[in-house]
């Protein structure tokens, strides 16, 4: 397999020390009983997140979910619009109106923001590439699932109809061993998640969810053919929630073994020992780029901070649009 | 369809279904049709829809897998986008299969992060037609509960085009409840062109001066012959609300300040239905108005049947407007 | 492939002819004027439903769909009930309350039924399987499904959970070749329904349902499997709808060439072939056979006409279990 | 869970949902409970049913993937042969994802074909607690309306056990509505074994001259603190409904004819809610004993905010509950 461009890997690189600052960042504000309602934590998703959403052209759609902090922000969600979103301030995504990552679409951004209910956001997402087929343009939508989200019907209902549109649509499933506290096996009677695909006709593979190399190559390559008439592909990216479901689970249902198994493998640092290896950067530039990610976390919580709550006055506005 | 007589033409119900969907298709190459069955010579269950493949090719008219969360997902995905998909769920009952498509996705989606969905569903609703508990449903209670969707249900022709006109032509979802037993039974003069029949907005089908039925869909016309029957005795004052949600309370509030007397029909199950809103509101806004009690007429508390007596047994008519009229004037 | 006995065979010939019978009695009844609300077209499916009905002992459960008479039939639901729900009368399965075949359950007869929006059936015949194994209990259920419902989410969700339980529970997807007017290829990107299973890891197969024995085999074996802790199969079984989805639909959409292509296998007459060439039953049988099933359903047609319509008083009752 | 005294136990509202489930699963072997993450040490979200796997084993608690539709429809086919499951959603909102398998199949199967369907799901409902428009929902107005349905919602410990043991033994689809906020922060006297709370009564929680205030759910304790500032100045009779389908006609309107004047509270959307149903059948049934206008108070029509301040101004508090019976007493 041939090695992603210099430049590229740097920025992959970039992008994922921020997404593990931020997380830490919000890890400890609710610890320190900073935040407002709940947040899902990220670690372990960093390679897939951040992988598959710089895998996409600027004019392409994702809808990204709940464990995918990576890739709003490679999209050019802003910390700070972010950060404000988790805390509830008027100056959020959503302007107070929804929690955490839910919600955080933009559509200038070509961002479509999720529901809980899982996994809503697939029909959606295939929805915005029909669109593309509609208009004839060049463009391919992505969303993520869990493993669990592979179980619903509604997962199954939109790879079918994904498949019979030969849809410019890519879908990343993001199996990281458990939904909340329920393991694979007790959802599940098969070992391989890419075999969902099979049942629809669709195309699908299995990917080191973290090996961001891998999963941008592999994400790179389906959109391509997406792009190219090629129609859907399912990527299956394995990985490991390495904190609890959201951040009040300790999730003491994981065993100590498993998460020792991949700590080895994180991919953030995989990532950092690949460029050191390589020669492409030193641990001077990595405490650089973690020192200007903790600026700009900080830069973003000291905004939500100060941000204004929600003017009460407005409860009501914008449930319609004009 | 036939004769046009300045500017109108007289039309069936669900002709008046299709003129609108044309209408809208010709104007707007963002409009599609989907769902399922709707396209080829077919053109839907109930033919609303025959014609448009031919005319407007099936990129425009797109037969969908019996998959209801996943094509009206897509129908919002669609809409993010910019373009206005007028879904057909086969039968209203079935609208329940795209759920939490509709009252989880779509009708949260602009007050969360200010994206329009720009769609409509098309249920073909309402019994009265033998077709058994999961053909027969007016399931529109639901959807006016749930915060962020608009709904409509005409019950004329003229209607059944105009507010398709102005479901379409809105940035948000509208559920657009058709009423079946109307589709070829109901004849009526239709505007030719795009007169929109604006959402929100009642009716006053006939006026009077004893007693305010405040009613929608098929029932309107269940209302009009009820007072027919009563006048010129009793003087029935009859609103067509057109619009569920958001309601023309105004509309209502007017009429019945003026006549003192209020029945509220719907072929819906009677309890916790839309009628419970307006009979609880005029309750509230019109208290020293009222000289009777509001009288609420609707389906029993039970899935429609199917064996002819019992559904008539279950489903409002005339007959019970004209005793609930009768009762609520002599009180 | 091993012959079934001459007797199963020949009652699967009397289980088929009656369906055919009281079917084309259906049809014709509506074509009179002398129906109630709508009636599903049978014809095709006689081998599938009659097969598999067959396939079960006593104390299985099965929950047979719209195109299943064969079924219901088989499993000891009398002509006069079921035509009596037809017509809409106070003697039917459901007393009036439910149309054609839809609600046609009976518990004393181990038959679950069916509500309109599909495949809604199939999960709650899993939940029967799973009781049957939370009570060790021998026991298997079996549901069918179209094409169009192997679309649908609940049907993966279904086949994912009871592969997951283990569950002894069988699935037999009638491929006729049409969700009503949608044709297989605007329905799905696949060609072999039996694909269906592999993504939830669920064995299956797909056989010719127009071939009562291969039917009743597989249905056999894969019931057999169930009861032995063996967990769910799904069977593909293909057939043609030779009739419109419902009586009001005239099926101009087939083409029709594929109705003379499955015409020539006709279900019934393949299977009556099959008796008179080997010998085990000759024309006189046969013709002795139509005209019992037709004493059968006539009296069925009259016993239903000559029922009471259901009470309008009764209308609000049994919502409620006691 | 502590202090015995005679015959009862003080516990929370959460722990009294526990108790009631181990009470059943050990009367009863057919009872089983099902749901998302409900099994092992976890024990649930909100941990109702921890300890119940090492007590009962992993048969009779099963986890389930997170598929609403097949493990609701599953529990209806367990529910025909006889057992009794108890499901969990996770979270009520979610009670949508599995909508068609409860207000298609499970509601209507006694009706068509005479079969019972004795589950109950659990739904953990309710906000005020920071939890955004998917994790706040009071969704009973759907199922309120739906025919074949029981929906019951406890407001306190001893009704939190009493109406969940009456579930499982009620031989139909009940919907059990928890209100989170209650969960930890309510306790009680809760009596032990089992004493069931019968489905379709409700309860005079506080008895006054004044007015009634109809509610249910954690409302009841907003009523409560209105009435206990209003006191004595102003009696307040506040009604735990407890149960919201079948209604409690009977003691509602007694209290109303008594009171004369009637305010309806809830958390969920007032917007043709189950106050609407209320108000409209006072309205109709009790006119001439009416003083003032019924008046409703419930949450916006608009999707729970996340946002302090925003929920805040979403959902009624005592603050407002004041206000009504103010304005509706001062009338
Ligand atoms: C329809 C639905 N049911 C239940 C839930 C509650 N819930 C939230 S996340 C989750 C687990 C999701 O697991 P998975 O899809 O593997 O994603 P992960 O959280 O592991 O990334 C559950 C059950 C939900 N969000 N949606
Ligand atoms: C959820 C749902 N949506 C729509 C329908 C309307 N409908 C009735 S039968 C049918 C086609 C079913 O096709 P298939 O599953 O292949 O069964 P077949 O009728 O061919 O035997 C449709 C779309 C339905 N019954 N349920
Ligand atoms: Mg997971
Ligand atoms: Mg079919």
């Amino acid at each position: 397999m041939t090695l992603l461009p210099d430049d590229l890997n740097v920025d992959l690189h970039y992008w994922m020390r921020l997404t593990r600052t931020m997380d830490d960042q919000l890890v400890n504000l609710w610890k320190q009983g900073r935040g407002v309602g709940t947040t899902f934590n990220q670690r372990g998703h960093e390679a897939i997140s951040v992988g598959a959403g710089m895998a996409l052209a600027p004019d392409d759609v994702v809808a990204p979910m709940h464990r995918d902090l990576g890739c709003y922000l490679v999209r050019g969600m802003t910390p700070r619009r972010l950060m404000a979103n988790q805390l509830g301030r008027a100056t959020g995504v959503t302007r107070g109106r929804d929690s955490n990552l839910h919600g955080c679409g933009d559509l200038s951004l070509n961002l479509i923001g999720f529901i809980s209910h899982l996994p809503q956001s697939m029909p959606v997402a295939l929805g915005a590439a029909m669109s593309f087929s509609y208009c004839s343009e060049p463009r391919v939508a992505l969303t993520f699932v869990g493993d669990g989200s592979s179980c619903a019907g509604v997962f199954h209902e939109s790879l079918n109809l994904a498949a019979v549109q030969r849809a410019p649509f890519v879908v990343v499933i993001e199996n990281n061993q458990y939904a909340y506290s329920t393991p694979l096996h007790q959802q599940m009677a098969i070992d391989d998640l890419a075999v969902r695909a099979s049942g629809h006709g669709v195309e699908s593979r299995t990917v080191d969810g973290n090996d961001v190399e891998e999963v941008y190559r592999s994400v790179k390559a389906a959109v391509g053919k997406a792009r190219d008439g090629g129609g859907p592909t399912l990527i299956e990216a394995r990985t490991m929630r390495m904190l609890g479901h959201a951040i009040h689970d300790g999730a003491e249902y994981v065993p100590q073994e498993l998460l020792d198994d991949w700590s080895a493998r994180d991919p953030l640092l995989l990532h950092e020992e690949k460029l050191t290896s390589r020669g492409l950067v030193d641990h001077e530039y990595l405490a650089r780029v973690a020192e200007k990610c903790r600026e700009i976390v900080d830069d973003a919580v000291e905004f939500a901070e100060s941000s204004e709550w929600p003017d009460p006055g407005t409860v009501s506005d914008g449930v319609y649009a004009a | 369809m036939d004769s046009t007589t300045n500017g109108t033409r007289t039309m069936t119900y669900i002709e008046a279904i299709t003129d609108g969907l044309r209408t809208e298709m010709r104007r707007d190459p963002d409009v599609l049709v989907m769902g399922e069955d709707i396209g080829g010579d077919f053109g839907g269950a109930f033919k609303a829809t025959q014609g448009l493949e031919a005319e407007f090719g099936a990129r425009r008219v797109m037969n969908t897998p019996m998959t209801e969360l996943a094509f009206i997902g897509a129908a919002t995905g669609m809409g993010l986008m910019g373009l206005r998909p007028v879904i057909e769920v086969q039968f209203a009952d079935f609208i329940s299969t795209g759920f939490d498509s509709i009252v989880q996705y779509a009708a949260t989606t602009h007050y969360r992060w200010q994206a329009p969905v720009p769609w409509v569903i098309r249920a073909p609703a309402d019994g009265g037609i033998r077709s058994g508990p999961f053909h027969s449903q007016n399931p529109e209670a639901w959807f006016v509960h749930t915060p962020g969707l608009k709904v409509v249900a005409p019950a004329t022709p003229a209607d059944a085009k105009g507010l398709l006109l102005a479901a379409i032509r809105d940035n948000n979802p509208v559920i657009y409840f058709e009423s079946k037993p109307l589709y070829r039974s109901l004849r009526g003069e239709v505007p030719e062109g795009d007169r929109a029949t604006p959402i929100g907005r009642a009716r006053i089908a006939r006026e009077g001066h004893h007693v305010t039925v405040i009613t929608y869909g098929e029932m309107v016309r269940q209302a009009l012959l009820a007072a027919d029957g009563l006048a010129p005795e009793i003087t029935v004052e009859v609103i067509d609300l057109r619009t569920l949600k958001p309601l023309d309370r105004d509309t209502v509030t007017a009429s019945v300040r003026k006549t003192g007397r209020a029945v509220v029909v719907h072929a819906a199950n009677r309890l916790a239905g839309v009628g419970a809103e307006i009979a609880a509101d005029l309750g509230q806004t019109s208290f020293e108005y009222l000289d009777a009690p509001i009288c609420r007429v609707g389906g029993l508390d039970v899935p429609v049947p199917f064996s002819p007596p019992l559904e008539d047994a279950y489903r409002p008519g005339a007959g019970d407007i004209t005793a609930a009229i009768r009762e609520t004037v002599a009180y």
